[in-house]
């Protein structure tokens, strides 16, 4: 039988087992200068004694490898990819050409701003468009995700604080914020303070008004929040939150929902993050890269990182690394430039009105999506969390399902599997019971998301026959359910030779994974 | 309707008969009137795939790049050649567009991948766990420092001047946060490590010391030593390190060294202006429920087949909020594909062939420069030295297009006529010979 | 059961049927010109009525259809494929990187040589080298692929005769050509003569003595021929062809067996083609592009193709369009470049050792797998067709699999498919019964050799048990054996809209195979 | 072993005892001596990836391409705008390195595109059925040639001036094969086919009559007029087409053309000094059976599922042989995927638009350079001017970066002061306004 089991042709093997002694994919260039021993060269003390055991492939066996493994990725060109609060839009093969380009992919960091400018003014041009689709007027691109921007707002109110003499040790997050939030605020040295959620899904105004002292420092938002619901308060919110001498940080993981309808800045936020590998198209690469820039108020500009790019009056662009008050570097040089490319390139192709008819496709889109999973033989068993429009995404209860099919919302995660489509974001936002969430973005048609809605139904209708079919699925995945428990509890996070010693050119043979039969 | 978007005239019609609104505003009823923006976006008009691939393509054109001249400039990022079958894989929808592997049985690509990285960076660095990768080097630093932190209870870290500016920045900045101070070791009159003045500040508040290997300057140091001495007080060692020199260097693994972590752009990865690369963090088994970032680790499927997943995520943001022991969520997963396809490329024997090759260039270099040399010790892809005249240098090469490299003043006062000179597989005997006769020229002249 | 397959999710719907009125990929750049009215600028009677009916659809979803389509393709990417006769050895990613230089992708054919001095540089080295492998002193790169070449050489052949006043009548093939070579002297307007296989599968020199008169213009040989094997008697065979004043023409596409061992002109050849995108690795492209440039000796010479690229004095590089004698031009410009620049790229890497190592180990690598293929419980049913040992490649028959398991060459190849290997070339040469022509070229590994022994020993186990199996597969692949026979008897070779007028946005729904299911 | 090969030591012995041979050099006893090359070949020796793509890049550095100058060159091969999606698609293994789908179950992709692209092809020409490619545009005027001759048995072959000169030049060169001669007819004095000499050259020994729309100088010809000439005496009317303008000119399928061919590079594909490319070769229904090439069918699987196979391969050499309808076999597929892509990327509408506004540009550019036009009349994308001191004006737009277009006097002597300039939507209005310039800046040097 398995022989008729397409996943039978591609046995799991690493890299690693594939290397055979003497095989090579490398061949040096010319060594032109004379070969000095190397023991005249380095001491003793710090040369390597066996070289690192990296394997030993020729370039045919190289590539197949990987693009084996590729293979074995579910991906945004291939179908339907609905991850809550990830913004999965289609990323233009544009960017990824204009990225290359050698003045881009080939650009030292620390090349003189002289021969750079290029580079810096597309730098200044981003910032630009950033603060006013922000309606914040300064803008630094250093962060290298949203994490470390939020980290850059929490340090930024920090000094902002420090320089007015304050010493504040709370900072406010709403019951549904994401769980960078929290953590920012550990690595900032503050204290979480968990603000409710009220019956409408927004924040519980009487409890925030509560927990606000001068002892806060901030409150973290993000809005819409990850209900997918717009803050109606939002004015209010800030009232309190400026009432108390506190900054009002905004979580940008959701702008995908507002550009060109409102702006952060316009609701009273005082620092802004972007996630540009969300909002603007940056490919997530399977984890990364993206970047987090982010965008403030006058008043918290004097502390932005270093260095800043600035237009001089000559019209030529510089790197302003005389920064007195700035918080100083979170990362290494500029920010990742390469990110910057496509979403500049992302900005000129859409325009204003393109970014605001991006927002305004995507709310589409989900309140769509939303109406079709309400429709009967789907809506009793998945209710809407919070019976309200949504902005770019929604949030579901699986509680239904769970308690009349017995069918867990991770069931019915892993039974989209076998559907040819990415399910949802499962159990966030935590304060939803067995939650659903699910964002389709605008570059979705309306086929997808009646498909969308179709398999849903179907996977319902197949549970109230024969529930288990789920609780086992998927079943046409290169692997199946994984013990994750296992792995946690015996991790092996690294590949090992067996027992054979491993410069021994047989040990992947011997290997139990590999061996010919793994081709 | 924009050429990413597809709703059709008959389509937005359906669809808001099926939500049951008038049109698209009525969806936006919950934002107060007083925080709309009600004007369009103060920005340029949409354009046309070749009008915005012509400006982009203009912009780069006003970028002097590393194959526009010949140029020596490091200090953190190097001009390595990446392989072609880099970029083609990189270019595949399959590892380009992918979230992070949440859903483990549709990501064992990536997850595989994830696994491949570790064991490799593990090699390198000679120690038993590493992560999946962290943003960048001097982020990388800086998570160190907080792990330490959460480790140690201490209140002080302490740094060789040795260690990169950007990395020596980042620790700063990230300790102003979670609170600690960080102190600096001067370097000795040879550029490296002052072992002493090391020693000497280090106590029971450490949580821990940082060294770099090879150090700014390019000097091969005594990683034992120092270690041993930083250590010893109970401070958690950590050692920044260049992947590519560790094919020749001992391990800091087997030299004390309690953490190893580096900047991952030498392998595979663009100059980019700076990023996008990767961070790599490897640690003894003691720190692997405390590492920042996503780890993938083997398991099997109700079959019993191999199989991979992320692991330890009860380190993590997602699960454990404020008590996470990091916050990073996205990373560099596609920059570290690109780290271990690139070292696989190398394998076992073109690693040690590169960094041979790189150790003997960079002593020719220096040898040919005929400067006097701030660190006269071992040297490894980059050096250090004096030249009197430094402006004079820079104006006359980089009109005839070659870029000497790094001026030192900028981050060492300490070195005002100092220039940091590195050297790859790039920069072929005749590129350095060309400096070289520069330098003599400019002396020429000033005499 | 269907959803637990992983067809389900990619239904077969062509780009037109995912066509919506009003979705478009491509934006106009900004009109810069008067709009000046057709009807000005056009006349009525040249007008087009109504547009061509292109798909519309989004570039998300254009990307999608092309990436999906794409991963129902096997390749060489993939895993092995000894498709006999092909030469299927690995295509290096740097070749694809050189030929996308904007200095050889950008650069116009009618280019001032002056300004395309190392084009034609290229071009000049490339003929340089390939002039040394085949050992002849002329080239062209003209012809687009092998049976092109082979055209040039016949029709320089009847240039040849009839500048000496004969004209001459028949080409002689061996019965073991590919069909192109026959195909060809037709096309060159001389007849056809077959001249037989001696025991040893080379050619029937007694045949051959018989039918080699004055009225024959050629022999077309391929050396080793489709059977793998080298004819031993190619110096007589010159002999005799030389002696009735022919010419002797060099089929290339098996020159992947004898680089840097044996050369064409050294043999006799008068006229050699090569196959770039077999021996020098041009990728294939499912079928093209390829190149096949000729080589050919100083009688021959004047008859060659313009323009040639030449040296002139002064080092610099010229077109030379002005021969007298020559045939002409077989294609526009000057032939496929593109394809230039990776062949060249590939015979820097490897030089002229490298050329070498590569046929003596496509050498090795058929033989032995030709012995494991010999093995107990295989070579009984699949014997070798000409025992002897073999070159770059192997014909076995599949005589005794028929015979005795009731198993069919095809059978025995669809059930391949199953395994993740591509099947051999089958059924060719003609006068092997059930024949399969194995190559694995150079650039396979010992253990995907192995694996397709075990492979092949393994379906025919199977067989021995239940014959059934191997004559329904495959069943693993995007779809199962399809109906060749009703394809042709009625042929549908384009896509037309279902009923509806084809304007109807709707038609694509409506349209079977379409429709939101089939995303 | 170079880094293509995996034959390690231990492997080559394994695998000679295998087969039972004592070296590798035994293999090759079938090879007598005298014909053995027994010396190494005269090559440069091999080089690392890394020196290739240097060498390379210098190569390429030497040419001055379409972004390095404002180029009004065309004359058969045009400078368009490629987007990048057709790149990324084809860079894509499974595109780029299968063979010609010999087995459709594992050929699906290949052969859906095939199907795609015969329909588009069959929509752009008016033709009913189109076949999957062949070699370029040239070679599939001969290819229409070798088709008439089977199909007709008669003798001669009419082509007007106005055919591209590569393509009539293939044509005689094929015909000399296949035992034909080829007749050509002038043009007018607009630089449109001569009608009446048409109607003259066509007899009853006449296989078929070719045409070109637009026309080598750019002219609309009165297609339906020129058909119905040729066609009178049973000769099969072959056009050759430019796909763009086919987007708004009336198709030849609807005005009595036969068989419609084209050059398929303005569709997607580069310039690449030339090639490749792909020709396409659309036809009426009674042809099928007799077209060159691969055709691409729709079918159904043994469960029923929607397929795609090779189909009618009882025309092509691998079955038929000597009797083949043409001995093509490689063509050329990954080009015409680029065709299929960049018509879907366009569309319906944006074919229309970009033909539009080709059209016009055309029309703005023979207007500003205000030369004397050799084809007054209706014009798209190309248009002939008299120069009165062409070498001048060459030497100076060269100098500036210019390529003013193409010299008639190379193929048509009869222009011999002949300036074919080219417009594409990549030549703005500025371009255009620059070489307007330059030939005023020429005039008053002149005057
Ligand atoms: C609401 C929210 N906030 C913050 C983040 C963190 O962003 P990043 O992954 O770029 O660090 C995310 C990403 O998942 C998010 O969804
Ligand atoms: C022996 C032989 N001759 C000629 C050819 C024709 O070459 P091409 O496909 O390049 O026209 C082939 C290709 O299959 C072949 O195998």
């Amino acid at each position: 039988m398995s022989d008729l089991d397409p996943r039978a042709r591609n046995e799991t093997v690493t890299i690693f087992e594939r290397s055979r002694a003497g095989r090579r994919a490398f061949v040096a260039p010319e060594p032109d200068v004379p070969e000095a021993p190397l023991d005249e060269l380095l001491p003793e003390s710090q040369r390597r004694e066996r070289p690192a055991e990296l394997p030993e492939v020729s370039e045919p066996e190289l590539v197949r490898h990987y693009v084996t493994l590729s293979s074995k990725n579910f991906h945004l060109d291939e179908g339907f990819y609905p991850l809550g609060s990830c913004t999965m839009k289609h990323n233009p093969k544009l960017h990824e050409r204009v990225a290359a380009l050698p003045g881009h992919a080939r650009l030292h960091p620390l090349q003189d701003p002289e021969y750079a400018q290029g580079a810096l003014e597309l730098m200044w041009r981003l910032q630009g468009a950033l603060g006013e689709i922000a309606g914040l007027p300064h803008v630094s691109l250093q962060p290298s995700a949203g994490s470390q921007g939020e980290l850059t707002g929490l340090l930024l109110t920090r000094a902002y604080h420090e320089d007015r003499g304050e010493r504040r040790t709370k900072v406010l997050t709403p019951d549904t914020a994401h769980g960078t939030n929290p953590a920012t605020v550990t690595m900032a040295g503050y204290q979480v303070v968990k603000v409710g959620t009220a019956p409408d899904g927004g924040v519980d105004l009487d409890d925030l008004r509560e927990k606000t002292d001068d002892d806060v420092a901030c409150l973290m938002l993000t809005n819409p929040n990850t209900l997918g619901l717009f803050d109606r308060n939002i004015e209010e919110i800030a009232g309190v939150v400026h009432d108390a001498g506190a900054t009002l940080y905004y979580d940008g993981a959701n702008l995908n929902a507002v550009m060109g309808v409102a702006r952060p800045g316009d609701m009273g936020f005082d620092i802004v993050h972007f996630n540009l590998h969300k909002t603007f198209t940056q490919p997530h690469g399977g984890g990364g890269p993206g970047a987090g820039p982010i965008a403030v108020s006058n008043r918290i500009e004097p502390f932005l990182p270093a260095p800043q790019v600035v237009r001089s009056g000559d019209g030529s662009f510089e790197l302003d690394h005389d920064r007195p008050k700035s918080i100083g570097k979170l990362r290494g040089f500029q920010g990742n430039f390469g990110v910057f490319v496509r979403s500049y390139a992302y900005i000129c192709s859409l325009g204003g009105d393109g970014l605001e008819e991006a927002s305004k496709v995507a709310v589409l889109n989900a309140n769509y999506l939303k109406a079709r999973l309400a429709e009967e033989g789907i809506g009793e068993y998945l209710p809407i969390a919070f019976d309200r429009t949504c902005m770019h995404e929604f949030v579901l209860s699986g509680s239904e399902a769970k308690r009349r099919l017995d069918l867990r919302t991770l069931d019915i995660a892993k039974r989209m599997l076998d559907h040819g489509v990415h399910p949802p974001t499962v159990y966030f936002p935590l304060l939803v019971e067995e939650a659903l969430m699910i964002e389709p973005t605008e570059t979705e048609p309306k086929e997808r998301l009646d498909h969308f809605a179709e398999v849903v139904r179907a996977i319902l209708e197949e549970a109230a026959e024969d529930p288990q079919i789920a609780k086992n699925a998927p079943y046409t995945t290169p692997v199946r359910r994984l013990d994750e428990a296992g792995a946690a509890k015996r991790p092996v996070v690294r590949w090992r030779p067996s027992q054979e010693n491993p410069g021994d050119p047989d040990r992947a043979r011997k290997a139990p994974a590999s061996g010919s039969g793994a081709m | 309707m924009s050429r990413y978007t597809s709703v059709t005239d008959q389509d937005l019609e359906a669809m808001l008969g099926a939500i049951g609104a008038g049109s698209l505003d009525d969806l936006f009823e919950d934002i107060p009137e007083s925080v709309r923006l009600n004007r369009p976006i103060d920005l340029p008009a949409g354009r046309s795939e070749q009008e915005v691939n012509d400006h982009l393509g203009a912009l780069a054109g006003r970028n002097r790049h590393c194959d526009a001249e010949v140029s020596f400039l490091g200090a953190g990022m190097y001009d390595h050649y990446v392989p072609a079958l880099v970029d083609n894989l990189l270019s595949r929808s399959e590892f380009l567009t992918p979230y992070t592997p949440y859903q483990p049985e549709i990501s064992q690509g990536g997850l595989q991948v994830m696994f491949e990285f570790q064991t490799a960076i593990s090699e390198l660095t000679g120690l038993p766990v590493a992560n999946a990768s962290v943003y960048d080097g001097p982020s990388a630093v800086a998570a160190a420092g907080y792990l330490a932190k959460l480790e140690t209870r201490r209140g002080t870290l302490v740094t060789s001047r040795g260690v990169h500016p950007h990395s020596r920045a980042a620790l700063r900045t990230h300790a102003a946060g979670y609170g600690m101070t960080v102190e600096e070791v001067p370097l000795t009159a040879e550029g490296a490590t002052d072992l002493e003045a090391l020693a000497g500040a280090v106590g029971d508040d450490t949580a821990a010391v940082f060294l770099q290997q090879p150090n700014f300057l390019g000097t091969v140091e005594e990683l034992g030593e120092l270690a041993e001495a930083a250590g010893g007080s109970g401070a958690i060692v950590v050692c920044a390190a260049d992947p590519l020199p560790l094919g020749i260097l001992k391990p800091p693994g087997e030299q004390g060294v309690d953490i190893c972590v580096g900047e991952g752009q030498t392998l595979g990865n663009r100059l980019d202006f700076g990023g996008p690369s990767f961070g790599f963090f490897a640690a003894g088994e003691r720190f692997l429920r405390k590492m920042p970032g996503r780890i993938a680790g083997e398991t099997v499927d109700v079959d019993g087949k191999r199989g991979f997943v992320l692991t330890l995520q009860t380190r993590e943001q997602h699960i454990r909020r404020e008590k996470a022991t990091h916050n990073i969520c996205t990373s560099q997963a596609l920059n570290a594909l690109a780290g271990v396809v690139y070292l696989s490329w190398l394998g076992k024997r073109g690693l040690v062939e590169l960094a041979e090759l790189m150790l003997r260039r960079t002593h020719y270099a220096r040898e040919a420069l005929g400067l006097e040399p701030i660190n006269p010790g071992p040297v490894v892809r980059e050096f250090a030295v004096h030249v009197p005249d430094l402006d004079g240098l820079f104006e006359q090469a980089r009109t005839e297009g070659v870029n000497p490299g790094y001026r030192l003043a900028r981050d060492y006062p300490e070195y005002e006529d100092g220039l940091l000179v590195a050297v790859t597989e790039r920069r072929t005997r005749a590129d350095i010979d060309r400096l070289a006769s520069l330098v003599r020229e400019r002396e020429r002249v000033a005499a």
